[in-house]
């Protein structure tokens, strides 16, 4: 057991967390936090996997994670537009499927 | 003893994201949500990655912290008789596809983790060819010399997610931040923390090039000082983008081309940076960009103007 | 470990046992203004220890002064927030939930 | 304080001292940050921060003597090194013995600088919060912790008006 190891479980966690987040989540908002969590979890394996930990930092992965990032908050950012906007025109902040699925 | 410290933070994390999932309200679910942020912040501390924890601090937990919250506040706005109930879904089917999910992402990462592996021969090429650049810090280099590409289409994203957001802010009328009277404390609060954030942007852009930092941890810590001026009535969200909004918010994009095409006339390839002032042009504009879009998509506005205070 | 790492860990752990009074005090003390009153206070104290011990172990004078800066800061932001919490129950929200924000 | 009638007159010169002020303060946690290294881009940060700083700051800046700040620095100190323990062992304490009150406390301070620091330094000393402040900005509301804590809030007021060399 060692660093990558232990962080390799932590994403696979924080994924599967994500995963049953976004299926359970009724509101919008919950569902973006699902899918930030899972990205997040993304990262993370893309770090640990990569070898760097336990050796010498490898600088590839981790540009290409700092540019997940920023593109992470870009499309929440307009996510959340999206979702004001079915707000004010619905009245509601779910999705028509879900409606359904409760009934 | 920094395997219990990892563990201690892994299990944070896992417990953390759980509370945001399933707690009852939503607004504590963004509380918990930028707690999360932060506590992935430490993670990439103690991953060897302080580039990412800084960019995770600012941008992960910060920005997008911030966003929700004006989200939130938008919702709650819309109708205030009926906050959101955290209506969920019951489905049979949701704990053995994420568990699938988890066992999938194990698998991938356990996988890579024990494969045998050429000891970094790309990423040893990469750190040679780095020594030419004149960046210490290799993130910065890979970002700008080896993705560069990749960098541009970055900033042009961000861009493109305002411009879109922007479409659905529609035409609602903006309703001025509400002034708050003079409150002392409040203004020599901004009177301090403003320059002091002006000056660790600025740090932060310049320290990119050796250590830790970069344009766009850079532009967050900025976009922290445009969020503050809007709550303090300051700045005044506007309908209209002049060009005193707009040029700066491409100035990013419009450099970087620019000089990225200005190698290929030369003779260069494509987006060959030819000395390491032009780096520090890039990077300066791009801070500016990104900082105007991040505020603009804080404010949910096309445009800014001066308060009146 | 020699001496000043010592002593450098005993002002550290003071610090948290402030931290953890301060979070006692949230928890413990009866309205909103006694509550702030823990925060600012015993946490001011916590991070002042902590600064304290971390300037002790990296034993830099241009360390310490950016611990000191940091302290300075933390004052700042918390005595800012303590006065204006406290400005916004004293008006009427006390009782207020996080919605009522803006009426 | 009869600066009021020639506030027009003076006020530019106030601009450059706040300038100023603020300029060197940011150059100095620049050195802090980077050391010398690089110091041309402190200096145009520094600017920047320093003329954004003038655009917010209110009021006219107090002259005050390097000395006393120190000794007032010490006086600070050593007042919420108490609070912080009082409020710390009221907290822990089984018993909590705490009997919360609201005071008024007028200010006899110039507005600016010195209300602010005394406003702002009152929630960190022993069993005192600064808990609101009246429109004219003069009548402070304080919250105590136990009866004995607006001691504090006088002896403060008198360090701030020593400190910025005031009448008192």
């Amino acid at each position: 057991m060692n660093t990558a190891w232990l962080f390799v479980i932590v994403a696979a966690l924080l994924f599967g967390i994500g995963v049953y987040g976004l299926i359970i989540a009724g509101h919008l908002l919950r569902k973006l936090f699902a899918i930030n969590i899972m990205g997040n979890a993304i990262f993370i394996l893309m770090v640990a996997a990569s070898g760097s930990l336990d050796g010498s930092p490898d600088a590839l992965p981790q540009a290409l994670v700092l540019t997940g990032i920023v593109i992470a908050v870009s499309a929440t950012a307009f996510a959340l537009a999206l979702m004001v906007r079915l707000y004010q025109l619905t009245g509601k902040a779910t999705l028509q499927d879900d409606e359904d699925a409760d009934d | 003893m920094n395997l219990a410290i990892d563990a201690l933070i892994g299990l944070g994390l896992v417990i953390l994201a759980w509370q945001t999932i399933s707690g009852r309200s939503l607004f504590r679910g963004i509380v918990l949500f930028v707690v999360f942020g932060l506590t992935m912040a430490l993670a990439w501390a103690r991953m060897g990655a302080p580039d990412l924890a800084l960019a995770e601090a600012a941008i992960g937990a910060g920005v997008t912290g911030a966003l929700m919250l004006v989200a939130y506040r938008r919702l709650v706005q819309l109708h205030p008789e009926e906050p959101a109930q955290p209506n969920r879904r019951r489905s049979r089917l949701a704990l053995p596809i994420a568990a699938l999910a988890a066992g999938l992402v194990a698998v991938i990462g356990l996988g890579a983790v024990s494969a045998e592996r050429e000891p970094g021969m790309a990423g040893l090429a990469v750190m040679s060819e780095l020594a030419d650049t004149g960046l210490g810090n290799p993130i910065t280099g890979v970002l700008l010399k080896f993705r560069n590409l990749d960098t541009l289409l970055e900033v042009a994203v961000l861009l493109a997610a305002f411009l879109a957001a922007r479409t659905v802010f529609a035409d609602e009328e903006k309703s001025p931040t509400p002034p708050r009277g003079d409150l002392p404390l409040v203004g020599a609060l901004l009177a301090i923390i403003i320059p002091l954030t002006i000056l660790v942007a600025v740090h932060l852009l310049l320290a990119g090039s050796r250590e830790p930092g970069g344009a766009f941890q850079a532009g967050a810590v900025l976009a922290a000082c445009g969020v503050l001026l809007i709550l303090s009535g300051r700045l005044q969200p506007a309908t209209r983008m002049g060009l005193a909004v707009g040029l700066p918010l491409v100035l990013g994009l419009l450099v970087f081309s620019l000089v990225g095409l200005a190698a290929l006339v030369m003779g260069a390839p494509l987006l060959a940076l030819p000395g390491l002032w032009t780096v520090y042009l890039i990077e300066t504009a791009m801070m500016i960009s990104i900082a105007l879009t991040l505020v603009l998509l804080f404010a949910g506005a096309s445009g800014l103007r001066r308060g009146d205070s | 470990m020699n001496i000043v790492e010592w002593i450098a860990a005993g002002v550290l752990t003071l610090g948290a046992v402030f931290y953890l009074a301060g979070t006692v005090g949230l928890l413990r003390f009866p309205d909103v203004y006694s509550r702030l009153h823990a925060l600012t206070k015993a946490d001011n104290l916590g991070l002042l220890l902590v600064c304290v011990g971390l300037g002790l172990l990296a034993a830099d004078w241009q360390v310490g002064a950016l611990l000191g800066t940091i302290w300075l800061l933390g004052l700042l932001a918390a005595t800012v927030s303590a006065h204006l919490i406290a400005r916004h129950a004293r008006h009427g929200h006390g009782q207020a939930t996080t919605n009522s924000e803006e009426s | 304080m009869a600066r009021n009638s020639d506030m027009n007159a003076a006020s530019r010169h106030q601009r450059l001292g706040w300038a100023l002020q603020i300029f060197s303060i940011l150059l100095l946690i620049w050195v802090l940050l980077n050391g010398f290294y690089q110091l041309w881009a402190g200096l145009f940060a520094a600017a920047i921060g320093a003329g954004i700083g003038t655009w917010l700051v209110s009021g006219q800046p107090h002259p005050w003597k390097p000395h006393r700040l120190l000794a007032f620095a010490g006086f600070f100190l050593w007042e919420s090194l108490k609070g912080g323990i009082d409020v710390a062992w009221r907290a822990l304490h089984p018993s909590l013995p705490v009997e919360p009150f609201f005071a008024r406390h007028r200010m006899s301070l110039p507005p600016g600088q010195p209300r602010t620091l005394m406003v702002s330094t009152v929630s960190l000393l022993p069993g005192t919060l600064s808990a609101d402040l009246d429109d004219t900005g003069t009548i402070l509301e304080v919250h105590g912790l136990m009866p004995e804590a607006m001691d504090s809030v006088t002896r403060l007021e008198s360090w701030v008006t020593w400190l910025f060399s005031l009448d008192p």
